[in-house]
C-alpha cells in the first residue's frame, strides 16, 4: 500500500506543502539569528496571531484575499511595534536575555489571543476560487494545498532574487558573514536588522494566513509549529538561505512520510533526525562560516 | 566568582521561621504551598547551577523532572519498592539521562542549546505521552511516600511531608554550595565566561560542562521524585515544555548564579500561581474573577518586565539593596 | 586521563569530543580511530624536537593557507614565525594550538601524536598560548585570573568537595606568579580595568601560570606603546632558558632580539628557515617581505 | 538586617494570602466544582459551569433548609492541577460533593485521592472506562458516558447496514484506542473486517493529509473515527478537501460533529453518522423544554457536555431531597443517587449500582441540511446502554 503511486503522489505534496510553510517561519528566524545572533521564540506567537488577524478579517470583509494582504502586514506591524519598544532598547546586551523576553512573550501572546478570540478552535472557508480539487497525475488534491506551494516557492523565488539582486540582500548576506565588519564600513546595520526583522514577522503572519484555511486556528498551535520551525533551523544551519530550504523539505518530507509510515515512532523521528545532524554536523548541514 | 551572597545568613533565618510556623500554625493548604515551594526550589537551584553558574541556558530540563518522576513511579508501583530506595534510583535514572543527553547537548552553545534542550524535553514528554506501560496519557497513580513510622511520623500527614521536603531542600542547597564555592564551580563560572581560554589553559571544558549538564540532572531527577510523592501522581505534563519554561523563568526572576535566588524565585512564582489562578484574588482586587484563567498573561509580563527592569532578578535586587544598607550603616558608624 | 584522579566525578564521565570523532570519523571512513595515545617516542630527551609540525597543509574553500609547511623546534629553542598578512601565520599557529584540524600532516608534542587531539589536551602535554586578542576574564580580577590557571595547573580543578578558597597552594602560587611578572601591584584589580599593556603581560601569565614545556605568543607586542613594548620584551627575555618559545611578531626587531630561529611563510609555503642572521641576509626575504615593510 | 525583614515578611504574607477564607457558613451544602477554566478545555468547562448554573436555576438552591454553595476550583486541564484542586475543595473547602472533571487524564489522578477521602464524585464528562471498570470506586459516579458505552452497539449496527470494510482512526490515546476498540470489537464480531488504522499523535498532528492518504490507499467502505473539538473541525474539512466525502462513509463517536460547533463544520459534514448519548434534535417534551430555556439563556443549542452537567444538577438535588438535605452520611448520599430516576433531555437516566456509571440511550444519527444550515437527524436509538461491570466489583 505504501508503495501505491496513488499514495506516493499525495503524500509528497502533503509533504511539500508543509515544508513550504516551514520554509516560511524559518527564513525569517534563520537569517535573523544569522546577522544578530537573536533567535525569536515568540515566532510562532507570530504565526498565531497571523491566523487569528485572518480570522477577523475574513468575519470583516468576508474576503481571503483582503485577508492575505492586510493580516501579514498586522503581524509586522506587531513585529515592529515589539522591535521599537523592547529589542532595540536591548541591543547592547546579551542576546540571551532577548531570547528571554521573546520566550515570556509566548506566555503573554497564548492568553491575549484567549482573551480576544476565545478557545474554541476557528476556521477560515477556503476562498471560492480554490475551493475546488485538482487532478495531479490522476490523484485528487485539494487545489488551495497547491496554492500554498505556490506561495513557498514564490516567496522562496523572491527572496534569492533580493538576498543575490538589492543593496538590502547585499547588506544582509554581509551581516551574516561579519556583522561588525559591515558596522565598520559605515552601513546601518540596525536598519537593516529592523528591515529583515520585519521581513520575518511577514513572513509568519503569511504562513499564518495560508495555513488558517487548512489547519484549524486555536490558542496553541504556536508551540507546535514552533519547535518544527527551530529544528529547521539548527538542522538547516542557522543564517543560510540554502539551508532554510533545504532543512524545511527534509523535515517537511521525514514528519509526513514518518508519520503514516513509522507511525509509533511518530514523535521522536524529527528528534531523533535533528540529534543525527548535530552528532554529524553539530552547526547544521549549512552552517555559515563565519569570520570573526 | 560565586560564594559572595550576602542574604545567605536572612535566607535561611526567613526559612527557619517560615518552617517553624507551619509546623505549629500552618492548615492543610499552607503546607501544600510549602512542599510545592520547596520541591521547586530543589528544582530551580539544580537549573542554576546550569544557567547561572556554568551558563547554559536549557529550556528542558523539565525532562529529569519527569524522568525522576517516572522513575520514582515504576519503583514503586511495579516494583514494590519503598518510596527512599525507589527515590535514589530515580536519581540515578535521571542522571543516566542526562548523561546521554548531555553527550549531544554540550556541543553546542548559546542559543543552539537551548533549542537541543527545548528539543529533548519534548522528546521525554512525547516518550511518557505515548508509553502504554507508564499509562501513556493517564499518567499513573498511586505513589507512596516514605514511611516514616520508625519516627512516630506519618509522611502522609501535609505538614510531615513538607518539613520533609524543606529538609531535602536545604540538603540540595547545602549539596550545591559546596559545589559552587569548589574549584569545580569557580571552572564551571570560568567557562561560562571565557570557553576558549579556559580551553586554553589545559581544561577539558567538555567535561566540566557534562558534569555540571549530570549533576544537575540528577538533582532536577530528585526534585521529580519528590513531586511524585507529593502529588501521589504522575502525568507526561511534567515533562512539558511549559513545566522547563516555568522553572527557568524562577530561576531568572529570582536571579541567576545565585542558589537562595532561584529557591526565593521558585517560592514567588509558586505562590503567584495560586493568587493569581485564584478567582478569589482578583475580586479582592476589585477585578473580574475570570481573569484568573488568565494568569500566565500576568505572569509572562511580570517575567519580561524582571528581565528587562532587573537584569540579576529579584535577588539580585534584594542583594544589591542589602548592600548599600550595609554601606550606610558603616558609614553612619 | 592519567591526570585525573580516579575519583573524581569528571573523569569518569566520556568526554563529549572523544565520542564525537569517534562516531564521526566511523561515518566518514567506516574505521574507528585508536581510542589510547601511542606510547611516548624513546629516546633521548634532550634531542628528541619538543614540536614538531610536518607536512601542514589546509585550505579554507580553494584557498591553500599553508602548504606542506614543516617545523621542528628542539627544547629550549626560541622560534620565531614571521612573514607578510596571509602568509598562513595565524593558520599554522591555530593548527599547533588545536583550534584547527589540518586537512593533511601531522603535529607532535613531546613524541605524542596530538594532530587531532583538542587544545586542553595539548595544553595538559605542555602546551600554553597566548592569544592575539586579549583573551582574559575581564570581570575578575588579577588574582582570580591566575587562581583558575593555577587550579588547572595544580590539577584541583576538577574537586568539587572542598572549598576553592581552602586550596592555600592553588592561590599561593597564583600570588607568586603575580609577584614574578610584575602583576603583584594589580592583584585585587578587576582585568577591565587594567591598561592594555598590563592586561598583555596577564595575557602570558596566564599561559605562564600552567608551567608549560612550550609556550606560543602570538604577537605578544600587538598594538603596545614603545614603552610597553620595551617591557614585554624584557618580560620574555626573562623567561626560563628551558622554556620552548614559538613566537609570531610584527615587529621584526623584536623577534630578532629573542628568536634563536627564524622561519619566514610566504603564500602559505616555507620561504626559509634559520638563525636571525640568516634571515637579516637573505635576498628573498628582503625582497619578499622586508621590503614590502 | 532590611533584606532579612523584607525576605520574611514577602514570604509570611505569600503563604497567609493562600490561607485566608476557610470555611464558615456550617449550614450550607457545598459542591465543589472541579473543572477546566482554562487550558485546552477550558472552553468545554466554561459550557458545563454555566449548565450547573443553570440546572441549579431551575431545581433550587435550598434543599432540606440547607442552601447549596457553589465553590469553584480551575484545573488548568492538567492533572496536577487537578490533583492540587481536589485536595483543596476537599480538605480546606470542606466540600460535600464534588463534581465536574472533563480530561480523563484528570480523572485518573484524582482517582486514588478521591477514592481514599470517602468523598463523592461526580464525574461529567471523563470517559475512560477504567473509571466505572477496573479502578471503579464506590464514591465514584459517572453521568456522562464510558468511552465504550459510546462505541460498543454502533459495530454490529453498521455491520447490519452493510459496510463490511472499516478503517480506524483515532488520536493515539487512552479514549482513542477504547472508542476504537469497542467499535473493532463489535464490528469484527458481525463480520465486518478492518482495513487498516491510523493512530495520530494527540496535541502535535498540525494535518490530517497524510492520514487520509493512508485511509484513501486502504479503500474502506466506512472509515470510522473519534477526533472531538478542534481536530474534529479541521478532519471534516480535509475529508471533504481530499475527496472521501463522495467515496467513502464517514462515521464515527459523534463529537466529531458536536453541537457546539457543527454548523461550523456546515456542508462539509452532511452524511456524518454518529453515535452519542444526546443530540439537541432529541424529539421529546423534556429536550424541547430544556434546549428552549438553554437558548433563551445564551443564544445557541446546548450541548452534549451541558446536558451531562444539567442532568448532574438533577442527580445530586433529587438524592439530597432522598437524604432530607442531610451530608454527613456520605455513603448514604450515594446510595440515594442509585435511587434516583428520571427523564431528562437525552432520555431516560439512572445509575447503574454495579459500575456507579449512567445508563442511557446512545442515538445514531446523520448530518443533513436543516434549511440554511446543518444538523443531526436521529436515526436510530439503542435504548437504556449498560456497560458491563469491566472487573468492577461493587
Amino acid at each position: 500500500m505504501l508503495l501505491e503511486p496513488g499514495f506516493l503522489i499525495v503524500q509528497t505534496l502533503n509533504g511539500l506543502q508543509l515544508s513550504m510553510l516551514l520554509f516560511l517561519l524559518s527564513i525569517g528566524l534563520s537569517v535573523v539569528f544569522g546577522m544578530m545572533n537573536f533567535i525569536n521564540l515568540a515566532h510562532g506567537t507570530l504565526y498565531m496571531v497571523g491566523a487569528y488577524l485572518a480570522l477577523s478579517t475574513v468575519r470583516w470583509f468576508d474576503s481571503f484575499w483582503v485577508a492575505l494582504a492586510l493580516a501579514p502586514l498586522g503581524v509586522a506591524l506587531i513585529g515592529a511595534l515589539f522591535y521599537a519598544v523592547l529589542l532595540r532598547h536591548m541591543q547592547r546586551q546579551s542576546p540571551m536575555r532577548q531570547v528571554l523576553v521573546t520566550f515570556g512573550l509566548i506566555f503573554v501572546g497564548f492568553d491575549a489571543v484567549r482573551m480576544v478570540w476565545g478557545v474554541l478552535p476557528h476556521t477560515i472557508p477556503v476562498p471560492e476560487t480554490l475551493a475546488g480539487r485538482v487532478y495531479v497525475l490522476g490523484e485528487v488534491y485539494p487545489a488551495y494545498r497547491l496554492f500554498i506551494i505556490a506561495i513557498g516557492l514564490a516567496v522562496l523565488a523572491a527572496l534569492y532574487a533580493g538576498l543575490e539582486r538589492t543593496r538590502l540582500g547585499a547588506v544582509v548576506r554581509a551581516g551574516v558573514d561579519d556583522r561588525t565588519m559591515v558596522a565598520a564600513l559605515g552601513i546601518d546595520v540596525e536598519r537593516a536588522f529592523f528591515l529583515v526583522f520585519c521581513l520575518g514577522c511577514w513572513l509568519a503572519g503569511l504562513a499564518g494566513v495560508v495555513s488558517a484555511p487548512v489547519f484549524s486556528i486555536f490558542p496553541g498551535m504556536d508551540m507546535s509549529i514552533l519547535i518544527l520551525t527551530l529544528i529547521v533551523v539548527v538542522v538547516g544551519g542557522p543564517g543560510s538561505l540554502k539551508g532554510a530550504v533545504i532543512g524545511s523539505l527534509v523535515i517537511g518530507m521525514v514528519d509526513t512520510y514518518g508519520q503514516v509510515v513509522a507511525p509509533e515512532f511518530a514523535r521522536v523521528t524529527i528528534y531523533a533526525l535533528m540529534a543525527a545532524v548535530l552528532l554529524v554536523r553539530p552547526h547544521g548541514l549549512f552552517p555559515v562560516r563565519r569570520t570573526h | 566568582m560565586p560564594g559572595r551572597d550576602p542574604l545567605h545568613l536572612p535566607a535561611a533565618a526567613a526559612l527557619v521561621v517560615a518552617a517553624g510556623a507551619a509546623w505549629y500554625g500552618g492548615d492543610f493548604f499552607l503546607h501544600e504551598v510549602l512542599a510545592e515551594i520547596a520541591i521547586f526550589a530543589i528544582f530551580a537551584m539544580s537549573l542554576d547551577l546550569l544557567v547561572g553558574y556554568a551558563g547554559l541556558v536549557s529550556l528542558g530540563h523539565a525532562a529529569f523532572f519527569a524522568a525522576g518522576a517516572y522513575a520514582t513511579a515504576s519503583f514503586t508501583v511495579f516494583l514494590g519498592w519503598p518510596a527512599p530506595a525507589a527515590t535514589v534510583a530515580a536519581v540515578g535514572c535521571a542522571a543516566a539521562l542526562a548523561a546521554v543527553a548531555g553527550v549531544f547537548a554540550i556541543r553546542v552553545g548559546g542559543v543552539f542549546f537551548i533549542m537541543i534542550t527545548l528539543a529533548l524535553g519534548q522528546m521525554v514528554y512525547a516518550y511518557f505521552f505515548k508509553a502504554r506501560e507508564f499509562g501513556a496519557d493517564d499518567g499513573m497513580a498511586g505513589i507512596p511516600r516514605p514511611d516514616l513510622a520508625a519516627l512516630g511520623l506519618d509522611a502522609a500527614e501535609p505538614h510531615v511531608f513538607s518539613a520533609l521536603t524543606l529538609i531535602a531542600a536545604v540538603a540540595v542547597w547545602v549539596l550545591l554550595l559546596v559545589v559552587v564555592r569548589s574549584p569545580f564551580g569557580a571552572m564551571l563560572v570560568a567557562i561560562h565566561r571565557n570557553e576558549s581560554r579556559v580551553r586554553a589553559l589545559g581544561c577539558p571544558v567538555q567535561r566540566y560542562k557534562l558534569a555540571a549538564f549530570v549533576l544537575a540532572g540528577a538533582i532536577g531527577g530528585f526534585a521529580g521524585s519528590l513531586i511524585a510523592q507529593h502529588t501521589g501522581f504522575v502525568s507526561p505534563d511534567l515533562g512539558f515544555w511549559t513545566v522547563s519554561g516555568e522553572v527557568l523563568i524562577m530561576v531568572i526572576v529570582g536571579g541567576m548564579g545565585s542558589l537562595v535566588g532561584a529557591a526565593l524565585g521558585a517560592a514567588v512564582l509558586v505562590l503567584l500561581r495560586h493568587e493569581l489562578s485564584d478567582g478569589a484574588f482578583w475580586e479582592a482586587i476589585g477585578l473580574s474573577a475570570d481573569l484568573a484563567s488568565y494568569w500566565q498573561f500576568v505572569m509572562g509580563l511580570f517575567f519580561i518586565a524582571v528581565v528587562l527592569l532587573a537584569g540579576d532578578g529579584l535577588y539580585g535586587r534584594l542583594a544589591s539593596i542589602a548592600r548599600r544598607g550595609r554601606r550606610l550603616r558603616r558609614r553612619g558608624a | 586521563m592519567s591526570l585525573w584522579e580516579p575519583f573524581s566525578i569528571v573523569a569518569v564521565l566520556p568526554t563529549g569530543d572523544r565520542l564525537y570523532s569517534r562516531l564521526s570519523s566511523i561515518a566518514r571512513r567506516g574505521r574507528p580511530p585508536r581510542w589510547r595515545e601511542p606510547p611516548r617516542a624513546g629516546g633521548d630527551a634532550m634531542s628528541a624536537p619538543i614540536l614538531r609540525a610536518e607536512g601542514i597543509t589546509h585550505a579554507f574553500g580553494s584557498l591553500v593557507v599553508t602548504d606542506a609547511v614543516t617545523l621542528t623546534l628542539a627544547p629550549g629553542e626560541r622560534h620565531g614565525l614571521i612573514g607578510p598578512n596571509g602568509a598562513g601565520k595565524t593558520t599554522l599557529f591555530n593548527i599547533i594550538a588545536g583550534e584547527i584540524v589540518p586537512e593533511a600532516g601531522s603535529v607532535h608534542l613531546a613524541g605524542v601524536n596530538v594532530t587531532r587531539a583538542t587544545p586542553d589536551r595539548r595544553a595538559r602535554l605542555g602546551l600554553a598560548r597566548s592569544f592575539q586578542r586579549n583573551n582574559l576574564f575581564t570581570d575578575l580580577t588579577v588574582r582570580e585570573n591566575l587562581a583558575i590557571a593555577c587550579a588547572i595547573a595544580h590539577r584541583v580543578s576538577h574537586v568539587a568537595w572542598k572549598a576553592f578558597a581552602r586550596h592555600r597552594e592553588v592561590h599561593e602560587s597564583a600570588e607568586a606568579q603575580a609577584a614574578a611578572l610584575g602583576l603583584g601591584e594589580v592583584l585585587d584589580t578587576v582585568t577591565r580595568h587594567l591598561s592594555y599593556g598590563t592586561q598583555r603581560q596577564l595575557e602570558i601569565a596566564l599561559a605562564l601560570a600552567l608551567e608549560p614545556k612550550i609556550l606560543l605568543l602570538d604577537e605578544p607586542t600587538a598594538g603596545m606603546s614603545p614603552e610597553e613594548t620595551a617591557a614585554m620584551q624584557a618580560m620574555i627575555a626573562a623567561l626560563p632558558a628551558t622554556l620552548t618559545l614559538l613566537v609570531i611578531e610584527h615587529d621584526m626587531e623584536v623577534l630578532f632580539g629573542l628568536a634563536d630561529r627564524i622561519t619566514v611563510l610566504d603564500y602559505g609555503k616555507v620561504l626559509l628557515q634559520g638563525e636571525p642572521r640568516e634571515v637579516r641576509d637573505s635576498d628573498v626575504v628582503r625582497s619578499r617581505y622586508l621590503g614590502t615593510q | 538586617m532590611t533584606g532579612k525583614r523584607t525576605m520574611a515578611a514577602a514570604l509570611a504574607a505569600g503563604l497567609l494570602a493562600g490561607t485566608a477564607g476557610a470555611a464558615n457558613a456550617q449550614s450550607s451544602i457545598k459542591v465543589g466544582v472541579l473543572l477546566p477554566f482554562s487550558g485546552v478545555f477550558g472552553g468545554l468547562g466554561k459550557d458545563q459551569a454555566a449548565a450547573l448554573e443553570m440546572g441549579f436555576d431551575d431545581l433550587g438552591r435550598e434543599v432540606g433548609g440547607r442552601t447549596i454553595e457553589l465553590v469553584k476550583a480551575d484545573t488548568e486541564s492538567k492533572p496536577a492541577a487537578g490533583l492540587a484542586q481536589v485536595k483543596k475543595l476537599i480538605l480546606r473547602d470542606k466540600v460535600d460533593v464534588v463534581v465536574g472533571i472533563i480530561s480523563s487524564a484528570v480523572a485518573g489522578a484524582v482517582r486514588d485521592y478521591v477514592h481514599g477521602s470517602k468523598t463523592p464524585l461526580i464525574i461529567t464528562n471523563a470517559g475512560n472506562d477504567a473509571l466505572t471498570g477496573e479502578k471503579c470506586s464506590p464514591w465514584i459516579v459517572r453521568t456522562s458516558f464510558s468511552n465504550s458505552q459510546i462505541n460498543r452497539d454502533m459495530g454490529p449496527w453498521m455491520a447490519g447496514e452493510g459496510y463490511k470494510k472499516a478503517f480506524l482512526m483515532a488520536f493515539d490515546y487512552a479514549a482513542g484506542h477504547q472508542m476504537m476498540d469497542a467499535f473493532k470489537a463489535g464490528f469484527t464480531g458481525a463480520g465486518g473486517v478492518i482495513a487498516g488504522e491510523a493512530y495520530p499523535p494527540l496535541g502535535e498532528t498540525k494535518d490530517f493529509g497524510p492520514y487520509l492518504a493512508k485511509a484513501k490507499a486502504a479503500d474502506p467502505d466506512v472509515v470510522y473515527v473519534f477526533f472531538a473539538g478542534g481536530p474534529a473541525i479541521k478532519f471534516t474539512k480535509e475529508w471533504a478537501a481530499f475527496g472521501m466525502k463522495d467515496e467513502v462513509q464517514l462515521a464515527g463517536a459523534g463529537w466529531l460533529n458536536s453541537a457546539l460547533y457543527v454548523k461550523k463544520q456546515g456542508a462539509d459534514a452532511v452524511g456524518t453518522l454518529g453515535a452519542l448519548n444526546y443530540y439537541p434534535s432529541i424529539d421529546t417534551p423534556e429536550n424541547q423544554a430544556f434546549q428552549a430555556k438553554f437558548r433563551e439563556k445564551h443564544g445557541r443549542d446546548a450541548s452534549e457536555f451541558g446536558v451531562a452537567a444539567y442532568d448532574t444538577v438533577r442527580l445530586i438535588v433529587d438524592a439530597l431531597k432522598a437524604t432530607g438535605g442531610k451530608t454527613d452520611d456520605k455513603a448514604a448520599l450515594v446510595k440515594a443517587m442509585h435511587d434516583v430516576q428520571f427523564t431528562g433531555p437525552r432520555g431516560p437516566f439512572r445509575i447503574d449500582p454495579q459500575t456507579n456509571n449512567v445508563i442511557q440511550n446512545i442515538y445514531v444519527a446523520r448530518i443533513e441540511e436543516m434549511g440554511d444550515s446543518v444538523g443531526a437527524v436521529i436515526k436510530h436509538t439503542f435504548p437504556n446502554v449498560q456497560d458491563p461491570p469491566n472487573g468492577c466489583t461493587l
